[in-house]
């Protein structure tokens, strides 16, 4: 048994099986949805295996058509692979699930559905390449993999906002990787490799390479939305249809980011990043300002919520100052924690929010009014999710926003505390202006009856998005197998 | 060695809440029947963990949060005091609750929470460490939150924004002092005599800073003058929510969090070295007076009894902050005595306002006579309150006086005497007016409730908690009294 | 200064150009071709260095690579032009300037 | 002697760069789109000019077949749908502060000062400086491919190629879900002249798309660079009238469209199973296997190259719809 | 050997007055249709020419087919192009040029 676990590259599998299915989706529309959901079953299967595995024997290793590196590709399945890996199939799984009945079958929506089912499975395909990639140019493929799959799906509404907020997509996707690619091709000229862990090992602080860096870090940068560079993210989150937002929020925005944890913890940390630290750091304190702000002035829950995406992706980028040498494990476990744990909320809230525009007619928030008696059920699901982007405890957040603290404590870089701290309070401002409304007893006309699939996953989901940090022992650990950090999360500041 | 009755006694609570969400509207005696079996469950499990906890055998429950990180739920004699007075009160408000909302919307919403706000509270009795304590103590805030707004009025609502805004800043403080805390300290179990007495002198400067910080963000929900605000506003959620409020969980949390901040993380000894009980004496006593005076003027009698929490929970503070045994040992019994006094009150003012429709005190007048049952309880805790002998009142306050004695603040004893002036000024016009003035209106007949002046679930928590007010104030020396417990606490953990 | 590394600051240059007209040229089918432009750019910095190989042996590996990249930017283009198609079709709009606050609906 | 060709070749290398760099920034800076796009195709031709000066002539092969081809019809057609006035300027959002204050920063410091840094820094390189070459020399005669590009493509770094693959349908997926296709041409504006050079043209085409395919074995050449004259033959066809025979559930045309990558996907996946490395093939197989798959990517290529210009899935019923003329932009251009 | 290269040098000189011709006219000639002319007539043959050069160097037979070929296919697609812009011009109606 434990053979087969190990000998089999279940991660391996996580790429090649919903790529194969976006295939048999598109060749078979009439059966997509049940090829679709049994994909995500079978892919929550293989996380476990593929976790299971890594278990009994630490991080695998494989190189592509078994050729050794600096010539071919290595696909390796280290913590923060798996820990992506599987976070993505049970947000993925929940999200089909919820697109099982957002997409039916029937109805003049029909040709929607057809489609759905082969994009969202390349994306899947392409997020699980992405996270197992160790070769700077196959991450560039996948990237525009899972770029171009999300352009389709934010357009797949058919609007003509959606449809320009794809455009906008898909040239911001484009700027961002082609900068990218520019930076792989100078490593490439001075080292003839794109192997991460090659290159880790002979990168030297020269100023060619630090312009290299700092391309390659703004066009991900860019693919993953900080602030001031934003500005795409809140229309294309909004104007797609609910599953599809809830992908791109919780796990399309991380693709860009964990390629930036590889490079910052694995290729670059030969450079002087401390000032390119502090200058993402900073953005990252406007972002979660900004961020927060915005979404507290919305009418409307999408964007809301997506604003504060935003926001949420700004305490991604304290790691990279935070990340000193003796915080080094704290501040990348507070990002992977924080990757998780938004991923889990953040999908929640979106279909969440999709459900409400499909009973309330419209997620105008005053249309959420009274909404607490009828499909309370919502309202709960909202409020638990709700609680790990507040980082009010058990949550990830909460967890997460304590390692933040204790690096920055550490460090002495006490000028992150008022931002953590007031981004976690305008983030209860603007989730309890939503439950104000839904709380607001009104008479209202009975809403249509929602179907349990839009009900009970979402559920689940952001359940599991409040307990989080119960549970978060477990995917640390399994996170640190491998990791490019010392372990020993927790610093004490001896003076 | 883990133990599973802690684990059991927080599911007593939370599984009950999660399957009542799930509940439709109208199953009502499933609904019922749910709340009262985990009520009873708990007051059983903790009756067991009651018995082992005298004889010494302290339960302890440890689960791995991170690396370097636990939850940790212990039992010991301090956390059994405010565990048993919640979960006693508990039932008895599981009871008045269900007669109180008898017919009105979203029940299940309403008692699922209320399962859960319960279970906050029993984690906050049990927890072993500063991080549990938080998580508890953050849960019982958002689990609060629709409970105050559950008539979803825009006053109810503007009620829960300010009750969020003060609790969520207190949180956010709490929080970040405790990272701090935890940076410079290390692991922050709760162990008598504290945690923090061995650390390099040079950390004092901070040390007091983070006390500070602490008590302060406690304070909130502690209700202390300045941070009392939301307390008075939060009256117009449903009576057994204020009993919930006012005398079970949330005021009671901040107090308990206070106490063990100072006896178990900073260590008592270590608190008075770094002389910061002191103004935190003087901020208790402030509160009691302004309390009380503010009370004075309110003609709302939730308004009254509200403020009259803000004075009265500061007594705790005020025991806590003398550090002297005797002073000590009367706060800490007052966390039950003022619990079960205050409970008394409101639910006397809940029946007053779901039977009679009355909520000002100048439409009291005469009332006694069409509820006395009702009446007599609530005189009786009125007169606990002023701290009348031999009644539950009197004797924490007998307490806090020796204790100011002792601990050579004569001053205390001032204010305390104040305190129960103003006490006797705004509760005895009341019983005036209730006995002894000519009913002005005639009040819906009784013969709704066939002959009662109420419905049997109403009356009978107020009489239970009246005739407690008198038994814990005549057998307070006999075994097993609150004040007997916390005798033992006092000798057994504080080495006093 | 060899041959190699003119072709390669050219490549520069060229993505410079792109990025400069990417930013500000309004009409789509432009931003198309200023894209086009910049990934040409970017390709001829890979073959140029791929091309520095002693007696004029060329490294296969960034022809490989190139090779790939101008499939992928293929791809982009046509879906770009079809999203432009579309939109023009629904707002008869040939720049992405839509007026967002009419679009929320 | 030597050192004036020498002298030659780099004027003829400065002239190149230089016709390069302005016709980019003339074709991106002249207001007439038409032209731009002309100047494009142009420009992707001189490039592939300087991919041979550089020694990559699979990449030339490919630039003029695809940078310079299939790009420049898609252009084209879609410069035919969308007209070169810019409209809707005026109703912009109002920019944030930020965004206003970014853009000037960004275009007039920062994209300069990244341009001079790089060039300043790139000189700096080595002149020369061997990549893998070596290594893929001395691996080619097990690689299954004489050639070294295809033998990279196909079997060292065949799992980009996999992806690419993929990237590929995702963009047909991606388009078919956008739009319905539309005809390029009308019936009344087909020439009899056009068709007779269709029916001269298409047998070579297709013998030099399988000259070009079976090539690449050993030289430059390759699957992709057959596929797109291929797709040129077939879009030569439909300009002469014939309508891709397909109704979008017919299920061979998706067949078709898919087997390129859903053989190479297979290929993936029993290799992974038999030796546990993807796309590791068995030593005496690996031609084989790998002349299989160009096969079917060729076949794939064309059709999905061309699917794309035309551009939208194929109308369900076989009737063509006619192209609405009130949104149409055509009738707007002039 | 050398008369192979001075014939393919001549070669290329005769070539060039055909390209400049054919340039010249692109660029001079009065309207569409006479700029036809000069890009299918004059070109054609300059290229004819410089095919005819390369042949001479070219060391085998099938590189001389593939020559001719290459001039053959431009020839045809030449005309065939010429044509069609020709017509569309006619259909858009530009009037041919006159005195």
């Amino acid at each position: 048994m434990t053979e087969l676990i190990v000998h089999q590259h279940w991660f391996l599998w996580m790429t090649l099986l919903p790529l194969g299915a976006a295939v048999a989706t598109f060749l078979a529309p009439r059966q997509a949805r049940w090829i679709g959901f049994t994909t995500a079953l079978l892919l929550l299967l293989c996380a476990l295996l593929a976790i299971a595995a890594a278990i009994i024997s630490k991080a695998q290793t494989i190189t592509a058509g078994n050729w050794s590196t600096p010539l071919g590709i290595e696909l390796r399945a280290d913590g923060l692979a798996l820990v992506m890996l599987a976070i993505t199939a049970l947000v993925g799984f929940i999200v089909s699930c919820y697109a099982l009945s957002y997409f039916p079958a029937r109805g003049h929506h029909q040709s929607r559905t057809h489609y759905f089912w082969p994009l969202w499975l390349f994306l899947w395909g392409g997020c699980n390449a992405l996270f197992i990639s160790a070769d700077l140019f196959n991450l560039y493929v996948t990237l525009e993999l899972v770029t171009l799959a999300s352009v389709a799906l934010i357009a797949l509404e058919g609007g003509k906002a959606a449809l320009a907020a794809a455009l906008r997509y898909l040239f911001i996707g484009l700027l961002g990787s082609l900068a990218y690619l520019l930076g792989v091709g100078i490593l490439y000229a001075t080292y003839a490799t794109v192997d991460i862990a090659l290159l880790g090992d002979m990168l030297s602080a020269t100023r060619l390479n630090h312009a290299a860096m700092s391309l390659m870090v703004a066009g991900l940068v860019l693919k993953s939305a900080l602030f001031p560079l934003h500005f795409w993210l809140p229309q294309a989150h909004a104007k797609a249809p609910a599953p599809v937002s809830a992908v791109l929020s919780a796990l399309v925005i991380k693709c860009a980011y964990v390629i930036l944890l590889r490079l910052w913890f694995e290729v670059f940390p030969a450079l002087e990043t401390i000032a390119v630290g502090h200058l993402l750091g900073l953005l990252g304190s406007l972002a979660i300002i900004w961020g927060s702000l915005m979404a507290l002035r919305q009418e409307r829950l999408k964007l809301l919520i997506a604003y504060s995406t935003v926001a949420q992706i700004g305490y991604l980028f304290l790691v990279f100052p935070l990340a000193r040498s003796q915080t080094m494990a704290a501040a990348w476990v507070a990002g992977v924690l924080m990757m998780m744990a938004h991923a889990c909320g953040k999908a929640a809230m979106f279909m969440v929010a999709g459900t409400i525009h499909h009973t309330a007619g419209s997620d105008r928030i005053s249309r959420l009014a009274g909404a607490g008696g009828p499909i309370g059920v919502l309202v709960v699901v909202f409020t638990l999710a709700a609680t790990t982007i507040i980082g009010l405890p058990p949550s990830g957040g909460f967890f997460a926003k304590w390692l933040f603290i204790n690096a920055a404590l550490v460090t002495g870089q006490w000028w992150y505390l008022p931002i953590i701290l007031s981004g976690t309070l305008l983030a209860g401002a603007y989730i309890a202006r939503v439950l104000g409304w839904a709380f607001l007893d009104v008479k209202r006309s009975s809403y249509p009856v929602i179907p349990w699939v839009m009900k009970w996953p979402p559920l689940v989901l952001s359940v599991i998005a409040l307990l989080f940090g119960l549970i978060a022992f477990e995917p640390v650990q399994i996170a640190l197998i491998g990791a490019p950090v010392s372990t020993g999360v927790l610093v004490e500041l001896r003076p | 060695m883990n133990d599973l009755i802690l684990l059991a006694i927080l599911l007593s609570s939370l599984l009950p809440g999660l399957i009542i969400f799930t509940l439709p509207e109208e199953s009502v005696r499933l609904r019922t029947t749910l709340n009262l079996t985990g009520a009873l469950l708990k007051l059983l499990l903790v009756a067991v963990l009651f018995l082992r906890v005298a004889q010494r055998e302290y339960a302890e429950l440890r689960l791995p949060l991170l690396p370097d990180m636990e939850l940790v739920l212990r039992a010991d004699a301090l956390s059994l005091l405010f565990l048993t007075l919640s979960a006693f009160l508990w039932f008895l408000t599981t009871i008045y609750a269900i007669g109180y909302l008898e017919g009105s919307p979203h029940r299940s919403r309403f008692f699922g929470f209320f399962s859960l706000c319960v279970c906050a509270t029993t984690g906050i009795a049990l927890s072993g460490d500063m991080v549990t304590f938080i998580i508890f103590y953050e849960a019982l805030t958002i689990s609060t939150y629709p409970l105050i707004v559950h008539r979803g009025t825009p006053a109810a609502l503007s009620a829960g924004r300010v009750y969020l805004a003060y609790t969520l800043s207190g949180g956010v403080v709490l929080f970040f002092a405790t990272v701090w805390l935890r940076s410079i300290a290390g692991p922050l179990d709760f162990t008598s005599g504290g945690v923090v007495s061995g650390l390099d002198p040079a950390l004092y400067g901070s040390l007091s800073i983070i006390f500070a910080l602490l008590i302060l963000s406690l304070g909130v929900k502690a209700a202390l003058v300045p941070l009392h605000i939301w307390l008075p506003s939060a009256m117009v959620a449903p009576a057994p929510v204020s009993a919930l409020l006012h005398a079970v969980a949330v005021v009671k949390a901040g107090a308990f969090g206070i106490i063990r901040v100072i006896h178990d993380i900073f260590g008592l000894d270590f608190s008075i070295k770094l002389n910061l009980l002191f103004p935190l004496a003087l901020l208790a006593a402030f509160t009691i007076i302004y309390g009380s005076i503010r009370a004075l003027s309110q003609n709302d009698l939730k308004r009254r009894l509200a403020f009259s929490t803000v004075s009265q929970v500061s007594y705790i503070l005020l025991g806590v902050a003398m550090a002297t045994p005797l002073a000590t040992i009367g706060g800490m019994v007052h966390l039950v005595h003022q619990g079960v006094m205050k409970i008394t009150l409101f639910f006397c003012a809940g029946n007053l306002a779901e039977t009679l429709d009355i909520h000002k005190i100048d439409e009291m007048d005469g009332v006694g006579r069409r509820m006395p049952w009702t009446m007599t309880a609530f005189t009786i805790g009125a007169l606990g309150m002023i701290g009348l002998p031999p009644l539950a009142g009197f004797i924490s306050k007998w307490y806090l006086g020796l204790g100011s004695l002792a601990a050579g603040q004569p001053w205390i004893i001032v204010v305390l005497i104040a305190s129960t002036l103003l006490n006797a000024a705004y509760f005895l016009p009341i019983l005036h007016r209730v006995w002894f003035v000519e009913p002005r209106q005639d009040w819906p007949p009784s013969t709704l409730y066939s002959g009662r002046e109420t419905t049997w679930a109403l009356l009978a928590p107020p009489l239970v908690t009246a005739i407690l007010v008198i038994l814990l104030g005549i057998l307070a020396h006999s075994v097993g009294s609150p004040l007997y417990w916390v005798e033992l606490i006092a000798a057994r953990e504080d080495g006093l | 200064m060899s041959m190699a590394l003119l072709y390669a600051g050219s490549g520069i240059i060229l993505f410079s150009i792109g990025l400069h007209a990417l930013l500000v040229r309004r009409h789509l089918l432009r931003k198309i071709l200023a894209a086009n432009i910049m990934g040409s750019g970017v390709f001829m910095v890979f073959i140029a260095m791929g091309a520095r190989g002693d007696a004029g042996v060329a490294d296969p590996v960034p022809q490989a690579m190139v090779l790939t990249g101008i499939v992928v930017s293929l791809c982009f283009t046509a879906v770009a032009i079809v999203l432009a198609v579309r939109i023009n079709h629904l707002t008869g709009c040939t720049t992405l300037a839509i007026d967002e606050e009419s679009a929320i609906d | 002697m030597a050192t004036l060709t020498m002298e030659l070749t780099l004027i003829f290398d400065l002239i190149l760069l230089f016709t390069l760099i302005s016709m980019a920034w003339l074709l991106l800076a002249s207001t007439d789109l038409f032209r731009a796009v002309v100047l494009f195709i142009a420009f992707g031709l001189l490039l592939s000019l300087a991919w041979v000066r550089l020694g990559a002539a699979d990449v030339a092969l490919a630039e003029a077949a695809i940078g310079a081809g299939i790009t420049g019809a898609l252009l084209l057609v879609g410069l035919g749908r969308l007209g070169s006035a810019e409209r809707c300027r005026f109703t912009r959002v109002p920019l944030t502060f930020l965004q206003r204050l970014s853009a000037p920063l960004l275009i007039g410091i920062m994209i300069p000062s990244i341009t001079l840094i790089l060039v300043l820094e790139l000189r700096l390189l080595a002149d020369v400086a061997p990549g893998q070459q070596g290594l893929v020399n001395a691996l080619l005669d097990i690689s299954g491919s004489g050639h070294g590009v295809t033998a990279v493509l196909m079997n060292f770094r065949a799992w980009d190629t996999l992806l690419e693959k993929g990237v590929l349908l995702l963009a047909l997926i991606t388009i078919w879900s956008l739009d319905q296709a539309r005809p390029l041409v009308h019936e009344d504006e087909i020439s009899p002249q056009l068709t007779g050079l269709a029916r001269l043209l298409l047998p070579i085409v297709i013998i030099v798309a399988g000259f070009v395919l079976w090539q690449g074995a050993h030289a430059p050449g390759g699957a992709f660079q057959a596929g797109a004259l291929l797709s040129a033959g077939i879009l030569l066809a439909t300009l002469v009238g014939y309508t891709l025979p397909a109704r979008r559930q017919r299920l061979s045309l998706r067949l078709l469209l898919t087997a390129g990558f859903w053989v190479f996907l297979l290929i993936a996946a029993t290799t992974l199973l038999t030796s546990g490395y993807p796309l590791s093939y068995p030593q005496p197989l690996a031609g084989g296997l790998i002349l299989l798959i160009e096969l079917v990517a060729t076949a794939s290529i064309a059709t999905i190259l061309a699917a794309v210009v035309v551009g939208g899935h194929p109308p369900d019923n076989l009737s063509v719809p006619e192209d609405d003329s009130s949104a149409s932009p055509k009738k707007r251009r002039k | 050997m050398l008369l192979s290269d001075l014939l393919t040098a001549l070669l290329l000189f005769c070539s060039l007055p055909f390209f400049l011709a054919g340039t010249l006219g692109l660029l001079r000639f009065p309207d569409l249709y006479c700029r036809l002319h000069a890009l299918t007539k004059a070109d054609n043959l300059g290229l004819g020419l410089v095919v005819l050069a390369l042949m001479i160097q070219a060391d085998s037979w099938q590189v001389v087919i593939r020559l001719l070929l290459t001039w053959l296919l431009i020839l045809v697609a030449g005309a065939t192009v010429a044509h069609l812009i020709a017509r569309k011009a006619q259909q858009d109606g530009h009037q041919p040029w006159r005195h």
